[in-house]
């Protein structure tokens, strides 16, 4: 490790970092004209700079898909991985890295169809990090194939006559899953919105699961019909939940939610017409996956590791008695 | 009695301990294993295990036991034919005996409570069984070990083991206060009474068997002056883990892996890491690089249905240049196959599984011993050329045990600590250097190493790219690293003189089998040698030229192959055996095999037929020649 | 001006229409090719697609369009460099050139609205690009598409296309009747007004060309008297596996793999099928080894990321010998690589990607036309012989397209229908024939069939079994299938001469071009041939026999290999491409290779060029020894 | 397919077929004395028999693990498959084979763990299976391990100190799952109760999912420590629902409990001291994949697909102008 000139030092450690947007850029992204994902990079960025985080100390893991590019257009470190398994990686991440940021960035295929396993497992682990789901209710890059959130009868390449089942309530599953503690939704079209639920879930810890509905103008167009003001929306307001700034409020009304309890959450979780938007489940109680296992874990240097190591090779070794 | 008794001196027994499955035998045999490791014997045991959880009691399928290969000098494999079995009933023997695993001229010491057993059936199937043995040439002794038990505890089929214990302590001249010493050990966390209760059936079936036999076996022993151990593979593997300074092994359970992650659950979090147990094979492997790339070491540990899940992961490990280690512990296949069973079955979907051009190292240790040293091994060479490194095992080297020396370890077998010194900023993520493909990581934390990993192709700076001229880069630098490594190989060692008429190639487990079997024929004149090969991938040098040296090459090996004379099967259409094949496409060599999936280790007798019927072939062709030519030059 | 034209007559040309992603040059691609196709000339194309979703427009990343392959005869490849680029905008136009494909003689007819643009940096670029065409010798023809497509239209950008079609009609003498036809029948389902529009545009663009144009091509056609079909090899997959009867088709989406299932999902249901789209990828096969189990045939579509995830099912159904048709369509890896583009790069993971001994039926079409009849043979494979057959197409086949005489098929390719009658009981659901391991499945629903299948070991009685006789027998059957199918097997049939220098061996979609590639070498005097492998696995007789007939025998393929002469490499440590690899175990000669990755197919005249290098390199070598020869003689 | 005789044909599809219990018995089951498996196969055994189903009209998948041994001892069609795949396998034969029964039989690691992801999709594809995941609260295959439902604190071989976290509520998590149409819950010390269960899941038509609680007494015999009338339960009582015999009464108490309604399951099924047995959710009147999807699909005969396919190749065949 370099040593840090005192002046370094100050300025990594204890230095306010004023970061701009920009330090926070890396190429430009590649979505769509009026792809919803855009705002939410800018929704992040913003987040990042806010709270002066130090670039390097975040890691933005993805899958594969539209919303798995994002951690290219992050200046942050980013892993890029493979459909489906970018809570695994994370998981891991999480495991070895507590000093750092990690934020994961899925899309609704990617988390739901291919990842469901590690989906709830995840949630159950409830290890540190930010979900988020882009949720455009379609596969995005493959170009136009049914995902389980595709609403039935929406026209799609393998459902020409439209989608077959019931879409997936992904909110209903989550509240059932042992362990959740944190739950809630927005929308790409609700910026404000957007920027306080990121906040209130990168200030949990725990997992904090947040569902992002988005629009995919490509593929999609219709599928949050009346963008904006229109789409039937209902906020949650609750102590302690995601704020509803006064613009807001125009879109959509507003409803008390106890986000503590987890029938009350199920209830307002069945509601797809309107949109539940806010924190739908909370409790900062559930220990994280991370500090149970360290808890149990043995803090030893090198030495220390050496001696345990020879110690447990005594229990094998034969003391041969030369008789 | 005790006074003129008999003594035979053994260079080394194969001795077999056999129950039904929960009697106790394997417990039994164990503490007699570890008597003779005290006593300074070279050994080897392995597992005799039903393959399923609750097989119908009394029957060849629920047999559970171990066998002891127990010698004056080292023993590097499981040896031959069982000369002595001792049974705690006749079908547990019988099932032995169906295994191939018995000699003609056995030692059988069985309870003869069957003898005269309520049910007609057991009593038809005991006399039967004994009458056998004895007409095939062997000796049968009868002990009432239930019976006698019974005389001491109460509850005599828990008991019966340790009573067998001095019985066996006895025959083969075990020290006793040894013997004493490890039953107090094994039952130190138990009641008094219960140390007592066994350490009197030890003694009882002692005594018995002073009292009773007229004979008595003597196998020297010289015990060692280094600090020996005596383990199996998997416990070697996690704690060469350990030594190699993994801090995270991610696994989800499957025969017969888990139990190298049941000792790491054990001990790791005491030596400051964890085990994961995750939801699935494809989490574990995917936990297992996020830490990697976060900067902690970890490795996964699977057997070969987990291997087949974990396949697109492994893609993603050689794509990204992610360090990575898997340990695969080789079962029976294909699909769940012999789950329980030995086979070398997975050395080509190693190298080959994951979809496009995805080059990494394969390796697979020989020895229990090298199953600790490896895995140091195998770290380092994941992390210092970013690379997906794969351990090959299996369930011989798994369950078996073996004595050897102490492994030595230090600081340097562990990895440097994180570094998160600062970077220049446009550091390049993938800075290959165009020679050998090596780059430096950037570990997160690292100031102005900000970069996505991806994996699509990318550019060197990880950006990226869809064009001809990087993807032939990139697949070139993965490549490379192959070459790079293989250039600080050494040629494998010859077992044996370096010409001959034949030369055995082998890999993995079979080593020790295929060595005494070459010992053995060369013993009788044969000239035959052998090579073992550490690396599968990349192939170390020399192979060419040490063939060469030998009339013929072939691969022993675990594994399925077509045989010659098959029906159907030409020059044109035989599958080789997994070395074998790779051989032959390495070389250009006629490199022919022989192999079985007998779910089994290999007995060096079966090697050693195997030997002498190839030799007599290359010198019957000879003589054949000879003839012709002498023919030919008569006529003219 | 019409009158005095000259007319250029030619027996091929390639055509390339680009534009910005969006802005429809693929539309009018097509069209024109269906034109050429319904006038009766030879013809291939291939799409050009950005790699990603939404490149910047105007940039070399965002191109999209189609290169046409126009000639007299029959065309088996995309062939070599473009001779006519029609572009959109300039920067269109720069990526194919930064991609090799431009012809330096090119003729350029782009849209001179650049030059003229409101942006400097636009009206810069296009004056330097087009510059550039002129100083390496090609023409530029300027038209101001968008101008004059206003003037017709009110949305110039999205009708250019269409004047685009009209002029090019024009130019290639298109006969305008056909060309009208077409663009009727693709604005079928639009307005009155959109179909007129259309109409309006195209015949501006052609009278526009009439006007200012002094040339015209001429590529003469004759009409085929059978029934010719144009499509790419994705649907010729998706009705060859209707034609084959399967009734389900079982996937998860993937490029370049959906288009199959696309093609599926909208005309399965009308005749009497379904696709399923599954959860992932596991469960895709899953499901469809669920339904053969049941009787109901089914394949999977994937490619290469999802062959990885089926890897364990693939093990399942070579255990339980399930029949399975997977049909890979590969792209460029290792892991997520280059996922829109081609690569031949999962042989080996397709032949050993499962681990322990799994056998199974590895075959390549090399045509599009091969691609539906591949799919009635695959399926039979299967159900004969209870095997897993995979089916490697590539991403060139699945998206270029060819025109071909329209495939028959009848009745005979079709399943028979299941068999629900009686078995007596006992029948065995693995009644091995000892000699070719091929038995009878029993059906659920078939009274007196009821049995278990296992993806344990198990007997002919279906039945578990650990004992090694078993596990040996097993294996042994398994095997057996790939030689009785293999003697089935016809050897390849050789492109060319059966002797000469150099014997080119491919497999997969390379076949076209490189046949092309050895009748140029030959018109040049080499002597050169060419075979292609349709079968990976069991690979046919006879290529031993036939790679003697040539002093050198080397494989051309779209995948990695070590160079001779880069760093660090070897002929120890050099890794071949993938059939070279399999061929230099299967034959033990010396068999080469020259592969690369480029993510686009080969062009005739790369493969050429390497023809020509190697025969010079094995005449350079002959005259070497020759002249040491003589040097020798005359030293005595 | 051969002609029966008048006789046989009688006699396979108009007569009463009298089948004894031992015309389901394949081989002696190889699972541990105790064990709680054992029950569930004399239950399904007794299904068939009752309800007169030929035996090769049923075909029983299964995963790996001690439970997944179960079509080996059943003597139908059976499909041993491997970990974790088991409902794949089965929504391929349902698809395929509506004429036939389908039983899908697995354990917890098998379905809840390894198995996740299928787990969930299969509940809302809803296709025609009864369900039953033979739960005793740890891997017994591989030997001891924890799984997803391990309760907390339970030393395992991978948990030598006790499992790390709460123990996973599959019942909560399934109501969670859109178009979940039928959950009941029973264990293998109610027999009475199990075989009423069964019973009623075999009359859904759609996925009736069983979780049956079932004791390991080799590994785990302290789980449902006070097996039999001591364990903490209460059957659940409601119109249409499992009937609770008299004897069982003794075992535990009754509630009322309205099984159609979610939010009452969820609630009942958030409890898990007592355990609820008996039908948690049931909807009837969720449609099936099999039945969805068929509606949609023509019928041809031989003839008419080749003309069919014919028709397609038309639109791809270009008709040369001979000019
Ligand atoms: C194993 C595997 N299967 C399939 C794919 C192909 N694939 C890439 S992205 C994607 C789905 C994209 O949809 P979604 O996850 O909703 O993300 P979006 O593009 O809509 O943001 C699929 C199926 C893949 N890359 N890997
Ligand atoms: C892919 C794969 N991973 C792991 C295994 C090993 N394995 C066999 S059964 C089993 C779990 C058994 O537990 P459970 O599903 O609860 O069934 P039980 O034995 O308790 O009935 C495991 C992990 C395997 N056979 N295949
Ligand atoms: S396809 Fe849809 S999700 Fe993807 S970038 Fe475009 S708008 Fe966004
Ligand atoms: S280990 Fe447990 S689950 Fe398996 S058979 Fe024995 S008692 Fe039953
Ligand atoms: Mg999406
Ligand atoms: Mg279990």
């Amino acid at each position: 490790m370099t040593v840090l000139s005192m002046e370094e030092f100050l300025e990594k450690e204890c230095g306010d970092h004023n970061y701009e947007l920009e330090d926070y850029e890396a190429e430009v992204p590649r979505w769509c004209k009026g792809c919803g994902d855009h705002g939410v990079l800018t929704s992040v960025q913003k987040l990042l700079r806010d709270r002066k985080i130090n670039p390097e100390d975040v890691i933005c893991v993805s899958g594969i898909g539209c919303s798995s590019r994002f951690p290219h257009y992050l200046k942050t470190y980013g892993f890029h991985g493979i459909h489906g398994r970018a809570l695994t990686l994370s998981e891991g991440v999480a495991l070895a890295r507590p000093d750092l940021h990690l934020l994961t960035v899925m899309g609704d295929g990617d988390c739901f169809s291919i990842g469901g396993n590690h989906w709830i497992h995840a949630l159950r682990y409830n290890f540190n990090a930010t979900v988020i789901v882009l949720d455009n209710e379609i596969y995005g890059l493959t170009k136009k194939q049914a995902s389980p959130t595709t609403r039935q009868g929406v026209v799609t390449n393998t459902t020409p006559k439209g989608a077959y089942l019931k879409s997936l309530n992904p909110l209903t599953l989550m509240l059932g899953v042992t362990n959740i503690s944190f739950l809630a939704q927005t929308a790409t079209w609700l910026p404000g919105h957007l920027d306080n639920t990121l906040n209130k879930a990168w200030d949990h810890k725990g997992l904090s699961f947040v569902r992002i509905l988005q629009r995919c103008p490509a593929y999609l167009s219709s599928s949050f019909e009346a963008t904006g003001p229109d789409f039937p929306a209902v906020f949650l307001e609750g102590e302690g939940g995601i704020a509803v700034d006064k613009g807001m409020l125009q879109k959509a009304s507003v409803i008390q939610h106890d986000h503590h309890n987890l029938l009350e959450a199920q209830k307002v979780a069945l509601t797809e017409t309107p949109s539940p938007m806010g924190l739908i489940y909370y409790d900062p109680n559930v220990p994280t996956y991370g500090d149970i296992r360290r808890r149990r874990i043995k803090t030893l240097d090198r030495p220390g590791l050496i001696a345990g190591l020879n110690a447990e090779l005594d229990k094998y070794t034969v003391k041969q008695q030369h008789g | 009695m005790a006074k003129n008794k008999k003594v035979i001196p053994l260079k080394e027994h194969i001795i077999e301990f056999v129950s039904d499955s929960g009697e106790g035998a394997q417990k039994a045999a164990n503490s007699f294993a570890k008597t003779c490791g005290m006593m300074g014997n070279g050994l080897w045991t392995i597992e005799v295990i039903p393959a399923e959880i609750q097989p119908p009691p009394h029957t060849t399928s629920s047999t559970s036991g171990n066998r002891i290969r127990l010698a004056e000098g080292k023993v590097t494999n499981a040896g031959d034919l069982a000369q002595t079995v001792v049974a705690f009933n006749e079908m547990a023997f019988l099932s032995r005996v169906q295994a191939g695993a018995v000699a003609d001229d056995v030692l059988l010491i069985i309870d003869n409570i069957w003898a005269t057993h309520d049910d007609p059936a057991y009593r038809e199937s005991y006399k039967k069984i004994t009458g056998d043995v004895k007409s095939r040439g062997g000796t049968v002794i009868e002990v009432p070990f239930e019976e006698e038990t019974a005389k001491i505890v109460e509850d005599s089929k828990r008991g019966k083991n340790m009573f067998v214990l001095g019985y066996m302590g006895y025959l083969y001249q075990r020290d006793l206060n040894i013997l004493r010493q490890i039953v107090e050990e094994m039952f130190a966390k138990k009641s008094k009474t219960v140390i007592q209760n066994n350490i009197a059936l030890l003694e009882g079936g002692y005594t018995y068997a002073e009292e009773h036999l007229d004979f008595r076996y003597e196998i020297p022993s010289v015990p060692s002056k280094v600090p020996m151990v005596v383990m199996n593979g998997n416990t070697a593997i996690a704690l060469g883990a350990i030594a190699a300074g993994f801090e995270l092994c991610s696994m989800y359970p499957i025969t017969p892996a888990t139990s190298a992650s049941h000792a790491l659950s054990d001990i790791m979090e005491g030596l400051g890491g964890m085990v994961h147990q995750a939801e699935d094979e494809i989490a574990a492997i995917g936990v297992a690089i996020g830490s990697n790339y976060a900067g902690k070491p970890a490795l996964t540990i699977t057997s070969g249905p987990g291997m087949a899940l974990k396949t697109e992961f492994q893609g993603l490990a050689v794509m990204t240049e992610t360090p990575l280690v898997i340990v695969d512990v080789q079962r029976g296949g294909p699909s769940t196959g012999l789950p329980t069973k030995i086979e070398q079955g997975d050395l080509l979907s190693s190298l080959f599984g994951a979809p496009g051009d995805a080059p990494k190292v394969v390796i697979a240790p020989s020895t229990i011993k090298d199953c600790f040293s490896v895995m140091i091994m195998a770290r380092k060479i994941a992390e210092e050329f970013r690379m997906l490194v794969i351990v090959l095992t299996d369930a011989n080297l798994a369950t078996g045990q073996q004595i050897f020396k102490r492994p030595e370890f230090s600081e340097v077998s562990l990895p440097p600590p994180i570094d998160l010194s600062p970077v220049p900023e446009g550091t390049n993520p993938f800075d290959w250097d165009p020679k050998t493909g090596l780059s430096r990581r950037l570990i997160p934390g690292q100031p102005g190493g900000m970069c996505v990993t991806t994996t699509l192709n990318h550019n060197a700076q990880g950006k990226v790219t869809h064009d001809a001229a990087s993807n032939q880069r990139g697949h070139e630098m993965r490549s490379r690293k192959l070459a790079a490594l293989q250039h600080t190989l050494k040629a494998p060692e010859v077992y044996g003189p370096k010409t001959g008429d034949l030369l055995i190639v082998g890999w993995g487990s079979t080593r020790g089998t295929i060595d005494e079997a070459v010992d053995r024929a060369r013993a009788e004149g044969y000239e035959v040698s052998a090579v073992n090969l550490l690396f599968l991938s990349p192939l170390q040098p020399g192979l060419k030229k040490i063939f060469s040296g030998f009339k013929k090459v072939m691969t022993i090996e675990l594994n399925y192959s077509d045989n010659w004379g098959d029906p159907l099967i030409t020059e044109e259409n035989r599958r080789y055996s997994q070395l074998a094949f790779l051989l032959r496409s390495h070389t250009l060599m006629d490199v022919d095999c022989w192999s079985r999936v007998p779910g089994r280790p290999f007995m060096p007798m079966e090697i050693h037929e195997v030997i002498v019927r190839e030799i007599k072939k290359i010198k019957g062709a000879k003589e054949e020649t000879a003839k012709l030519v002498s023919k030919a030059g008569g006529l003219k």
